[in-house]
């Protein structure tokens, strides 16, 4: 019984992965979106993308265990993010496990290749937590449907290709009885994006409109009115994959932080150093407990991990700011390949899109993890998802 | 302790609330921050509060300043925090004013001081120096050839840039720094100008002479204001988010009536009591009982910090993804919390501060 | 304009009483009843009861502000322990409310003197939190009520003479309007009281059971079925007062911690002398909130400090437990009159009334405050009253 | 990383959980503290822990034990941590065995190792001292004429105590404390006896040789042992909490149907799943790479210790005025947890462990 190491296969990978992406990875900006497409079709072509996806749609038909050794490595050796996350962590897997297999041969190799970026398009503005409200509708016209209405919160919206779409399609249905899953092209005529500005001076979400937006039939995945199971399976497989790249991240950002803290000219006062050994231990404990619950993650208790992940970052990214001093809110003070300057300018323009040191900075880092626990599901919704559907207490 | 506020200052506070809502609301302040006309907005709003008298409030009467006391500011300046004005009534008003008054000879204060109680003059002061932190006795013992502050609230459009400097020892001095060099900084809290000030030695007019404990007590004093601005912009925050969660409905209910949403509400409102108190007391403290100002200045940073960076948070929260845009105003309330709570000391500082004073360290 | 100082009338009553106490207070153990009962008399013959009391029920009609510094004081010199508390704070008050002109002669003038202690019957097994779940019964016969039914978690029962009693008296109307308030003799034939052992070892709190007890119509407070309103003002004014000595309370536990952390052989690290300023700080932003917030502390506001206390004086007996160090959990460690034996027994024996120095330890007070976020309604509770009641918040 | 129970395992926790659920229910454990035949009570289920071979679970082969490791016991801890058994498995069958394994000579194993493993003799350690805190290095650095040590399990009803010393610098020696005068002393949980034991120097009778390094091992273990046990006693503080607020109803619906209730319940199971991570990872490692033993034994004390108090806590406040009760059971797991927390070192102790493994002190 050996707990801790790999197994001689996994080994294997892990020596095979290392080599690999010692020689390969790139340093690209977050916003250099050729160059990530590039990256992608790079890490695919090699072969470690899609490694739990079946071999005849591109993937590697590998296990749970390589994809998160494939997670550490990434980590360890600070892989540039990813350009099409909503296809290969949500949008893919929905696919494989209820697409129509017309739809899994036409759409997941070029997701892995990067091809065609995905984004997601289920919250509105007035279906936020309370998703079964969606009022996006799909009007029934022969051969088409046709979409009118508005999505928020739409990652990667600005360079997607397609949409991970739900609409209604029964108005007069009971609230969940009504919606429909499809897959919709961006460049149809009538859908627009509008970038929405976030409190980080950032764009990374969106807002789409669909005004009259024809769609084919073929787009639909599953039955109609079919829509609300399929994006609850969406969502729990959201959760699933977000838990693992989740650990993942929490795990660089500890690097991260350790780096910031060791390059101080003063050094922590026990309290600062005890928080950053808190900060230590919940990074370990997250990264473990992922591992520990991999065969329960596509459940409700990928909400334990969300929850648990979302404050954990939230306090970690406040440790960081917070150990800055004095300097502490200043812009570029402390990013980890800070650049020094300040030269940065009053208002939204000091958070232009190209300002990769403040993107870097822990004030960035504070203020995108505002978000952590409000995006893939509040903490006040898991909250009662985890006590509801884990612990079993009564709804009401 | 009597806290209640007397009619001046129910007066004081309800016009000031008027005033601004009229000439400071979220149009006005965004213009600021992203027009090209920006410096004007603040400009205009500089000269209406000049007529109001509120640059010269502290400003003693034989200044031809208002003669009002750090209570009468406190509850001004919980409203000019609950409007996120820029900085100039805090670096003029209160900062500079406060050296002045402290520290200056009595020459200099009738030259400076009825200028600036008339908002004709906008002043500030320059205290801490790169690599002094927040403590006084770190700056450097004696001038260099060079001189330069940090942290400078407001230098940019100020007419009159003081240099508070220690002098050896524990002595101090307030000079004049002519012919300053102005580098902007930029903190997270986009409403407010801060710079870093170099002056060469020989263009410091020096202004007067006093001790480090002088200093402390000059930071102090605009510590009490600055926890008043967070404690006012945390009233606010929560206004907004009452606001905000009665009207947002979600599963067929406002979102208010979910007892997740109302325990947040509800500690944001016991945090905001708590830090209210701690102002007022402080400010009372600083009226007449200045033996005790430093611990009292201590103990409303410590919790105006917590209660701001706190309220700020579960604003942004309570209005879920909305409340990410940086359309909506809640991200400017927590990024001037989060960055005033390491102005003039973060928490630790001043829980540090209050340990010592108890012979705890 | 003076805030800090008291006027010159104040200061002469602060003088008076404080010179009083110094002269005159005694080292009481809290669980030697008659010489507590003697105390309060004594306090009271010398005019320091019933401050906001109507002279002709033995009060001394004067205002809030007597009362905030006779609280002050009465810290200052370290008072034993009020006796009749619920007389003075819960029962006294509501009767001057609600109570008839023969009601307020009776009881009034024994309730300052502790010649007759009183208790309050409101919470039932099932009717704690949903206080109007209430279901002692009391049956209309003739010039009398009788009373069946089961009270619990009511203090000083087990030496009270009277019992402040909420019954129903019509089971058929709606849960909140069959209610009736009540004053009973304790000695009447059918009440007999349990002692509820406590998970600090200590029965503060007992458990009372009413058997077809008599009890004559005179004694009803206010009309029948009029119990519900009077239960209410009873709260407020329970909270209020209870808001007022929380304050005290929360001072004396600070100077005993800031005696503890000074008699210590080591010196504290910077965390945890950062977490006694902290102590030092909520204990004096707790008690001047009370003094601000005194005028509006009859409303619905008083659950804002009670909330408050609660986990400020958990968070300050966690902070002096915890800095005892290795010995921190040891019975008999850092008690700040500490024996310094070891002596006690195992099990509950360890727990008896007479070992004072437990009594005073931060083990007993570290456990006794976990039901500070109970006791005179829950944090939960309060919290949602607050919400609702003083921000306005909708109720569903 | 591969954290599934394997088959004996799985076989291991069921068969602790229903034999304990039989043998060491509540009224058990009642009976123990309360009755005059305590002891008896608490004897009657070592020998039937002893029929299935726990004394000796860690024990190997060699000496007739089960020769399994820190993760099988972890497992089984959890289930006695749960049942809150006494001490004398932890300090038997894990801290004496540990110690015994670790610095005692092979005579010395020989001789003492079958018949703990068997249950027949009931071993202890003694390691700390008074004044030396949980850091190995402050033991005295070489015996005087008495030796004294400190917060040793157990005692009290031990067959042999076996006190472990500094021999100056790095060195370390385990040995037989003879004719130990044993003076009871209480802690919080009063589930388990706890002793200081004083020795003369002259009726050691050591077993063997180590250095500081062995100690610390030796007690890392038993930390995670100890950390087992919180995290067992935790997740049956929530099945209780669960169970009860399914239950109870107030204002017409179960107490558990309230989002207050909800949300708290969620965060204790929360705090459960990170700690019996952190129990499982310490444990592999104590098995498999024992150069990192330190951390992570500091990872799952950290973590126990915080969610056991957590929990703890939390169980309580849902149960309202009930859990307040003595008859209620939720009260031993909380003086369980807090007394365990300040045993082996308490949160900050090991945060300063693993922030100076980090290099930040």
């Amino acid at each position: 019984m050996t707990r801790l190491q790999d197994t001689p296969g996994e080994a294997a990978f892990r020596e095979r992965l290392r080599t690999w992406l010692e020689a390969n990875t790139p340093s690209i900006g977050k916003h250099d979106v050729d160059a990530l497409k590039a990256w992608q079709r790079t890490l695919h072509e090699a072969g470690w993308l899609g490694l739990t996806w079946p071999a005849e749609y591109g993937g590697q038909g590998l296990g749970f265990r390589e994809q998160a050794i494939f997670n550490e490595e990434a980590a360890r050796a600070r892989i540039p993010p990813g350009i099409n996350n909503i296809g290969l962590m949500i949008a893919g897997p929905a696919l494989i496990a209820v697409g129509s297999e017309e739809h899994k041969k036409r759409y997941l190799p070029k997701i892995l290749s990067a091809e065609e970026i995905w984004c997601q398009g289920f919250s509105e503005p007035n279906a936020g937590s309370d998703l079964a409200a969606l009022q996006t509708r799909a009007v029934d016209d022969g051969d088409d449907y046709v979409i009118t209405g508005q999505k928020i919160w739409t990652s990667n919206s600005l360079i997607a290709d397609y949409i991970w779409l739900l609409v209604r399609t029964d108005p007069d249905a009971p609230r969940h009885k009504g919606i429909t899953a499809l897959v919709v092209d961006m460049k149809s005529p009538g859908v627009t994006v509008k970038p929405l500005l976030q409190i980080t001076g950032e764009a990374e979400f969106g807002e789409v409109f669909f005004d009259e937006v024809r769609v084919p039939k073929a787009n639909r995945v599953g039955a109609e009115n079919d829509g609300w199971i399929i994006g609850m399976k969406t969502f729990t497989r959201e959760r699933a994959n977000i838990s693992v790249s989740l650990s993942v991240r929490l795990q660089q950002q500890f690097d991260r932080l350790l780096d910031t803290v060791r390059n101080r000219d003063v050094p922590l006062d026990p309290q600062q150093a005890r928080e950053v050994a808190q900060a230590y231990v919940d990074s370990q404990c997250l990264t473990q407990t992922c591992e520990r619950m991999a065969d329960r993650l596509f459940g409700f208790e990928s909400s334990v991990v969300k929850v648990a992940w979302a404050e954990m970052n939230q306090r970690l990214q406040r440790i960081g700011l917070d150990t800055l001093g004095p300097d502490a809110p200043l812009l570029s003070a402390g990013g980890f390949d800070q650049v020094g300057d300040t030269t940065a300018t009053f208002g939204t323009e000091a958070l232009a899109e190209d300002d990769e040191s403040y993107a870097k900075s822990w004030q960035f880092g504070y203020l995108r993890a505002r978000a952590n626990s409000i995006e893939g599901g509040t903490s006040e919704i898991l909250r009662s998802v985890i006590a509801e559907r884990v612990l079993g207490l009564p709804r009401k | 302790m009597d806290f209640s506020l007397n009619e001046e200052q129910v007066l004081l506070r309800d016009s000031a609330r008027e005033f601004l809502g009229e000439e400071w609301p979220s149009t006005e302040l965004r213009r600021m921050l992203d027009a090209a006309d920006g410096a004007a907005a603040a400009q205009a709003l500089w000269s209406k509060m000049s007529d109001l008298g509120w640059p010269g409030l502290l400003v003693s009467e034989d200044y031809d300043g208002l003669g009002l006391g750090m209570f009468d500011l406190a509850v001004l300046m919980e409203e000019t925090g609950a409007a996120l004005i820029p900085g100039t009534l805090h670096a003029s008003g209160l900062l500079a004013v406060s050296a002045l008054e402290t520290m200056a000879n009595e020459d200099s204060c009738q030259k400076y001081l009825p200028d600036i109680a008339e908002g004709k003059l906008k002043a500030t002061a320059g205290i801490y120096e790169p690599g002094s932190g927040w403590t006084p006795m770190m700056l450097a013992p004696e001038a260099g050839e060079v001189v330069t502050k940090r942290y400078v609230p407001d230098a940019a459009s100020a007419d009159l840039i003081l240099f508070v400097n220690r002098t050896g020892g524990n002595g101090a001095q307030i000079a004049i720094a002519h012919e300053a060099q102005i580098e902007d900084i930029y903190s997270m809290d986009v409403t407010r100008s801060l710079s870093q000030v170099t002056c060469s030695a020989g263009q410091l007019e020096v202004l007067g002479e006093g001790t480090i404990a002088d200093v402390q007590a000059v930071v102090d004093r605009a510590t009490i204001g600055l926890a008043a601005e967070l404690i006012g912009g945390s009233a606010r925050v929560l206004d907004m988010t009452v606001e905000y969660v009665k009207n947002r409905k979600q599963f067929g209910r406002a979102v208010g009536s979910f007892q997740a949403v109302q325990h947040k509400a509800a500690d944001m409102l016991i945090g905001i009591e708590k830090g209210r108190t701690g102002v007022y007391y402080a400010a009372a403290v600083a009226d007449e009982r200045p033996d005790d100002l430093a611990r009292a200045a201590s103990v409303a940073k410590a919790t105006a910090n917590q209660t701001a960076v706190s309220v700020g948070e579960l604003g942004i929260q309570l209005h879920g993804g909305l409340g990410f845009t940086w359309e909506q105003d809640l991200h400017l309330y927590l990024k001037r919390a989060k960055a005033a709570e390491f102005t003039y000391g973060d928490t630790k500082w001043h829980l540090d501060r209050i340990a010592h004073g108890l012979g705890l360290s």
